[in-house]
């Protein structure tokens, strides 16, 4: 067992991979085994990823080889602060998520829970592969199991489901192609696939169109997968189609994980000084994020359907951390991996809200929404105002203070149309939230008080309620020890030329 | 600067708390008006009797605080319960109690709905009030401001009706803007010092800046803190949230939001930029005549109102202003006379704003030209009204007389003598829109007053002991707490600074 | 110069497989099509693979002698390693293109059309509640 | 195309044929150490005779040679030979993957436990190949259901 | 957006010949991916394959070691991809059983 503990980076990607076909076998016949049975194993991954945190913060980064070929020979596995931390927040929201989705997956999806949660452990056991490697190839091969999935699961989804899925699938696989392709221009460089060794060369041929080109690649890809601005398409009706249990896996981890890859490349991969010296790559995502802030959040205002507004607030909000990363100084750094995290729980707890109105209300259609669901379901709506401030970044929430530091980043680097960008969406953001909490507290004069009696509690089953509750409540604690989080670990986090 | 000795003490904490803890209590016991209701009130002497333990301390200059854990890099979430924050938070939780009182006979009055909702973002509010005279530091004071703004929105909106909306939103616009602009100020301060702790005399002035970029800094403040504090251009917030019920109008727009504010701008003034600063660069020419104008221009168009709340509501935007004026003064006297000015303007308005409540609660009139004749049946509102208006006025024997002499006092001491001009033709401004009430309401004849009768005692005793705490004051200032001697030492504390 | 071309026509071939793929998805209107371009764009890229992987005098990589590391001469076989990484993006690309598939059945079971214009207007009409 | 072919020559000629690529395939996989080939190649001939077959006779024949959503069953099997292989390299006190720890249970040098787990290795990546190649057939040749 | 998808697609074909030009000549023994050591003095894979394949797995067949045991890891995640494919058509396609 020490032994195996010894392993204990490779684990989470391992016991994912090998309970989706476990899975697959022993609900073959009895799908209702599914769920139990995913559950469990989420929870187990979630447990070995804190305990890689811990055990990074005791022993420093980790470096596993598979088969114990030392790199550039072998794939490694790095097991960094980053990797452990982002590791570890991605586990969480999962677990949470897919412990509320057992109700919503059986109405949506019905006759299809065994295919379902084996794709979404792949899912997971992708992206825990994507944040972990740390070989250029390896991360191609566990995106495409992520991304797969994710089309899979989008696709399960209502009558408009499948052309989403298939948008995305296109515009997915061609983010993909691009990354490969970008390698592929590094490696005729290069001659490595290691991202380490890969960063050791470069410095080397500096200033070379195919590694800019490449760079290029690798960067129009990972836009496109998180989402960036002009390349976003896909994603508003991947996220409205979407079964709910789906949208609510996806939103807050599926542009997590692209915006992650490229923060690992531009800081790890390319190094910040490199960029800065040859192309403007970081200034490109600045303005790109700025632009997408803005445009996300000015298009939310005008949607009437929950998710999909939640969906262009999800544009705006991964700008945050496309920010984050471009603005380049340690507060921006630090801000952006907190906003990962913060929005992943708000992103996570808002659609989990989403899903509890369409399981009870039937839809989740804001111009529907009247003050009888804070009668009928307090709690979520409570959960729900809580995120809503958070998203809006007001205090003591988590949203305020991962965009403190971004703004503190902004002011450091001495961007101040940035700063006042982070600043002015804050509002924006308070216009289209506002706009819910109002229909869904205040009470039109003219609806007779009587009306009061007539709409009973009608709130969510528990197994919906309480991942719901839990991720509202890790928003406020989040929140007031996000410091603490910055100074224990992320503190740790040291790209060179930084 | 003086050294202060520093004790480290909970007392703090548990003053902000302890309104926070009221809440879910209140929440629970929403069923039972009457249990709701006993905790409101015990919490609120709770909170006043904890913070009467800190004042012999801040009495003898001495500093209680409480530092948490970090808030932000290099910063703590820290309560420090310096002379100036006890003052405050002593005059905030005092008022709160007689709040409370009077809220219970408004809102059983006026059978208003959602009255749980209301207690529960009132404690949250008192938190907040007691968290901003306490922060120790620019993050926490902002904590606290925005969470005052959030809790303060239930209560704006709270009848709920179309132009209770629109004013909550017109609110939010304003306070919201108000605290982002008050981030970005904070933020750039911390890159240009990398500390946010406020400091007596100012922490800016170890920093050796310019005026290019001090004067934006300025502002920034200004901006963020003014809209609160109603300076004039970021005013037109204060008005339009008078759709509030009276009780929030009260204690919110007389005591808790407003004087935040300005409380804000005394901090600022006083610990951020300090006066040495101020004068160098002229910032306090920037705010004098800010203030100056806000004074005359408010009274103008105080007079032109009929709606009563709203005519009290610019009293109070230009009576602010005085304040602020004080603290740009930049002389000792000026600041104990701003310092005492906070506690004084808010006995006598929230006296007026009991007063327009009770009067709209029992005759359902809020127009001043209905107001004929309401004296003979109303005796007791409406003499604690005349009283409030005396002192509004700045007619001895009333407490306003002993601020705006102070006030008086430090304009001249600090050199510009022609601004007694505007304190004294603003006394008559204020004569000239708050006298006619009275009169009116005395000695004119009133119709479709038969069989009407004074108001619930549970709404005339706060009003009338707030309006003979105004008298008591003015006879004898020092009274209680010895708050005159509190308020030279603050204002010796920062005014006595500059150099 | 022929030196310089002779070592880049092959780039070229790919480069111009790769334009083409492109020009499929981004073109054509009708779904199958937009497919056809996404095969061919995969297709080329590991072409372009494989092309990096030659060798003057290069055989296949399977080795001959057996005689130690030291006496293995690598100018003799070709660079295996981008063909390895070909067979697993082979394997992603039938992958992709399955799933692919998939969804296109499922799409035209529901709208019986695969053309986006047409999709789009039928998308248009059908007001369908969401799935509950 | 689910019913039987009624064309004799195309059935008798897939049923000739098939089992020779599957010998065939067989060959690709086990001979991949020594020739070009290996558990790819193999495999999808191996699916590529399943799927003649179904193309020729019908699945309700060729559903004989491999029953109808046993495919996804087969691959989940296959991916879990190649786990199995790799973490049994773990259990036995090596790395993922690290093969010559099987020498602990095979009376073999390590390299020659190099040479068989990747023997053990492409074979469960050809049965994968295969079980997938058929069930993506199977399924895409029965279109949705009618939900 | 027909001008757009033009300028997209020439924008793209541009970029290609344009690193094309950069890349090293096709085959050429002294490129890098060639040489016995990376510029950084870091053992070249590909080298080092068709040098130690053979001792490291009594394997001839370079490909198939890299495949299966040097870069197996990757294998496995493919295998896992076309797994994922498998299952994804089952759920999108496959009739639900009865319960």
């Amino acid at each position: 067992m020490t032994h195996l503990l010894t392993n204990s980076p490779v684990l989470p990607v391992l016991i994912l991979l090998s309970s989706a076909l476990l899975g697959t076998v022993i609900a073959w016949r009895r799908p209702s085994l599914s769920w139990p049975f995913t559950i469990s194993v989420v929870a187990v991954v979630t447990a070995i990823s804190g305990y890689n945190l811990v055990r990074v913060l005791r022993e420093g980064p980790i470096h596993y080889y598979q088969g114990n070929w030392a790199p550039p020979i072998g794939i490694e596995y790095v097991l960094d602060h980053l990797s452990a931390f982002v590791m570890l927040v991605v586990n969480t929201v999962a677990l949470l998520v897919l412990f509320h989705a057992r109700v919503v997956v059986k109405a949506e999806t019905p006759g299809k829970e065994l295919g379902y949660y084996g794709t979404a452990l792949l899912m997971l056991c992708g992206f825990n592969g994507i944040i972990i490697t740390g070989d250029l190839f390896n991360l191609y091969v566990f995106l495409e199991i992520g991304s797969l999935s994710l089309y899979g699961l989008i696709a399960v989804g209502e009558r408009k489901a499948p052309i989403a899925a298939f948008r995305y699938l296109v515009m997915g696989t061609l983010a993909g192609c691009f990354y490969l392709l970008g390698i592929g221009f590094l490696y005729m460089k290069t001659g490595s696939l290691n991202m380490a060794d890969t960063a050791a060369i470069l410095p080397s041929m500096l200033g070379q169109p195919a590694v800019l080109v490449g760079l290029m690649f690798v960067f129009l890809g990972m836009g496109i997968k998180m989402a960036l601005f002009p390349l976003h398409g896909w994603l508003p009706d991947a996220y409205t189609y979407a079964p709910s249990a789906s949208s609510a896996l996806i939103a807050p981890i599926g542009t997590k994980v692209g915006a992650y890859v490229l923060l690992r490349l531009v800081y790890f991969v390319f190094g910040i000084t490199i960029i800065a010296r040859t192309l403007p790559v970081a200034k490109v995502i600045c303005w790109l994020a700025a632009a997408g802030i803005i445009y996300g959040s000015i298009l939310a205002i005008a949607q009437r359907e929950l998710k999909r507004m939640l969906a262009y607030s999800s544009i705006a909000q991964i700008g945050y951390v496309a920010l984050g990363i471009g603005m380049a100084n340690r507060w921006a750094l630090t801000g952006a991996i907190l906003h990962i995290m913060n929005h992943a729980f708000m992103k996570g707890c808002l659609f989990l809200t989403a899903a509890n109105f369409r399981r009870k209300l039937g839809h989740s259609d804001i111009s529907r929404f009247d003050w009888s669901i804070r009668k009928k379901m307090p709690w979520t709506m409570a959960a729900f105002s809580i995120s809503a401030l958070s998203m809006i970044g007001l205090p003591p929430m988590a949203g305020f203070f991962s965009k403190l530091f971004l703004a503190m980043g902004a002011v450091n680097g001495k961007h101040w149309i940035f700063l006042v960008v982070i600043l002015f969406s804050s509002l924006l953001n308070a216009v289209y939230f506002f706009r819910v909490l109002e229909k869904a507290y205040l009470k039109p004069a003219g609806d007779a008080e009587a009306a009061d009696g007539a709409c009973a509690r009608d709130e969510a089953v528990p197994s919906m309620l309480i991942p719901t509750l839990i991720m509202a409540l890790l928003l406020i604690i989040l929140g007031l020890l996000s410091t603490v989080i910055a100074d224990g670990i992320l503190a740790h986090i040291a790209p060179p030329g930084l | 600067m003086p050294i202060q000795e520093i004790t480290t003490s909970l007392t703090p904490l548990l003053v902000v708390a302890v309104s926070l803890g009221a809440v879910p209590l209140i929440l629970l016991s929403s069923r039972r008006p009457n249990l709701r209701e006993f905790w409101t009130l015990l919490a609120a002497i709770a909170k006043f009797t904890l913070v009467l333990t800190l004042l012999p301390g801040a009495q003898a200059g001495k500093i209680t605080q409480i530092s948490l854990f970090r808030l932000f890099p290099g910063v703590d979430l820290c309560l420090k319960a310096d002379p100036f924050g006890v003052y405050f938070a002593l005059i905030a939780s005092g008022l709160w109690i007689l709040t409370s009182v009077y809220s219970i006979g408004y809102m059983r009055g006026g059978h208003e709905h959602k009255q749980t909702r209301y207690y529960a973002c009132f404690a949250v509010c008192l938190s907040a009030t007691m968290g901003i005279a306490f922060a120790g530091n620019l993050i926490t004071f902002l904590l606290f401001y925005e969470i005052l703004t959030i809790a303060t929105y239930p209560l704006v909106i709270h009848k709920e009706t179309k132009t209770a909306i629109t004013a909550g939103r017109k609110y939010l616009v304003y306070t919201l803007s108000a605290g982002l602009l008050l981030i970005a100020a904070a933020l750039w301060t911390f890159q240009l010092t990398g500390t946010l702790d406020f400091q007596a005399g100012g922490f800016l002035s170890a920093s050796g800046l310019d005026g290019k970029t001090l004067v934006p800094l300025f502002l920034l403040f200004i901006g963020g803190v003014g809209v609160k504090a109603g300076i004039m251009p970021l005013h037109s917030w204060l008005p339009t949230a008078m759709a509030a019920p009276t009780p929030v109008s009260a204690l919110l727009h007389a005591v808790a939001v407003v004087k935040s504010g300005v409380f804000g701008v005394l901090r600022v003034v006083g610990f951020v930029f300090g006066p040495t600063l101020m004068k160098q660069f002229g910032l306090d020419t920037i705010l004098i005549v800010l203030a100056a104008v806000t004074i005359i221009l408010a009274s103008l168009i105080a007079m032109r109102q009929d709606n009563l709340k709203r005519r009290l509501a610019y009293s109070t935007i230009g009576h602010l202003s005085y304040i602020v004026m004080g603290a740009a003064l930049l002389s000792p006297m000026a600041f104990s006379g701003a310092v005492l000015h906070i506690a004084f303007h808010a006995f006598m308005k929230i006296t007026l704003f009991f007063t327009a409540g009770a009067i709209y609660i029992n005759l359902h009139r809020e127009n001043v030209s209905e107001l004929s004749g309401i004296g003979r049946i109303m005796p007791w509102t409406m003499g604690a009204f005349a009283l409030g208006s005396l002192g509004l006025a700045g007619i001895p024997p009333v407490n306003g007389f002993v601020s705006k002499w102070v006030l008086g006092l430090g304009a001249v001491q600090s050199g510009h003598p022609y601004i007694l001009a505007v304190f004294v033709f603003s006394g008559l401004l204020n004569a000239a829109y708050l006298f006619p009430i009275v009169h009116r309401a005395f000695f004119k004849p009133g119709e479709g007053l038969e069989g009407k009768t004074e108001a619930s005692p549970w709404m005339v005793a706060p009003l009338v002991v707030t309006a003979l705490f105004s008298l008591l004051f003015g006879i004898y200032p020092d009274l209680f707490f010895r708050l005159v001697q509190l308020a030279a030492a603050i204002g010796g504390q920062i005014g006595g600074l500059l150099t | 110069m022929l030196r310089f071309l002779t070592g880049h026509y092959g780039y070229w071939f790919t480069l111009i497989l790769l334009t083409i793929g492109l020009y499929g998805m981004i073109f054509k209107r009708n779904l199958v099509k937009k497919l056809i371009g996404m095969t061919i764009f995969q297709v080329s890229i590991i072409m372009f693979y494989l092309t990096c992987a030659a060798k003057f005098g290069g055989t296949v990589p399977v080795l001959i002698d057996d005689s130690g590391p030291a006496a293995v001469n690598p100018a003799a076989y070709i660079n295996a390693l981008p063909h390895t990484l070909m067979l697993t993006a082979i394997v992603v690309g039938v992958a992709t293109t399955g799933v692919a598939f998939a969804i296109v059945i499922t799409i035209y079971k529901r709208y019986k059309t695969l053309d986006e214009d047409v999709l789009l207007e039928r998308m248009k009409k059908d007001h369908d509640a969401p799935a509950d | 195309m689910t019913g039987k072919s009624d064309n004799p020559i195309l059935s008798m000629i897939s049923r000739m044929i098939s089992p020779f690529i599957m010998i065939y395939a067989l060959y690709v996989i086990f001979h991949g150490h020594y020739s070009p080939g290996g558990g790819f190649q193999g495999g999808t001939m191996l699916g590529a005779a399943v799927i003649l077959s179904r193309l020729a006779s019908g699945s309700e024949l060729s559903r004989l040679l491999l029953g109808k959503g046993i495919g996804t069953l087969m691959g989940a099997i296959g991916v879990f030979i190649y786990f199995g292989t790799g973490f049994l390299a773990m259990l036995l006190g090596g790395r993922f993957l690290e093969y010559k720890y099987l020498a602990r249970i095979m009376p073999v040098s390590d390299a020659m436990a190099r040479n068989w787990g990747i023997q053990f290795v492409e074979v469960g990546v050809g049965l994968a190949v295969m079980g997938i190649m058929v069930a993506l057939y199977d399924d895409i040749l029965t279109g949705e259901p009618d939900a | 957006m027909k001008i757009i998808n033009y300028f997209i697609l020439i924008a793209f074909c541009g970029l290609l010949i344009y690193v094309s030009l950069d890349l090293p000549n096709r085959a050429d023994l002294d490129a890098v991916i060639n040489r016995e050591t990376s510029p950084a003095g870091t053992p070249n894979a590909a080298v080092f394959y068709t040098r130690h394949s053979y001792e490291d797995a009594h394997t001839p067949n370079i490909v198939t070691v890299i495949l299966a045991d040097y870069r197996g890891y990757d294998t496995m995640g493919e295998t896992t991809v076309i797994f994922t494919a498998g299952l994804i058509c089952m759920m999108l396609l496959r009739k639900r059983r009865k319960p």
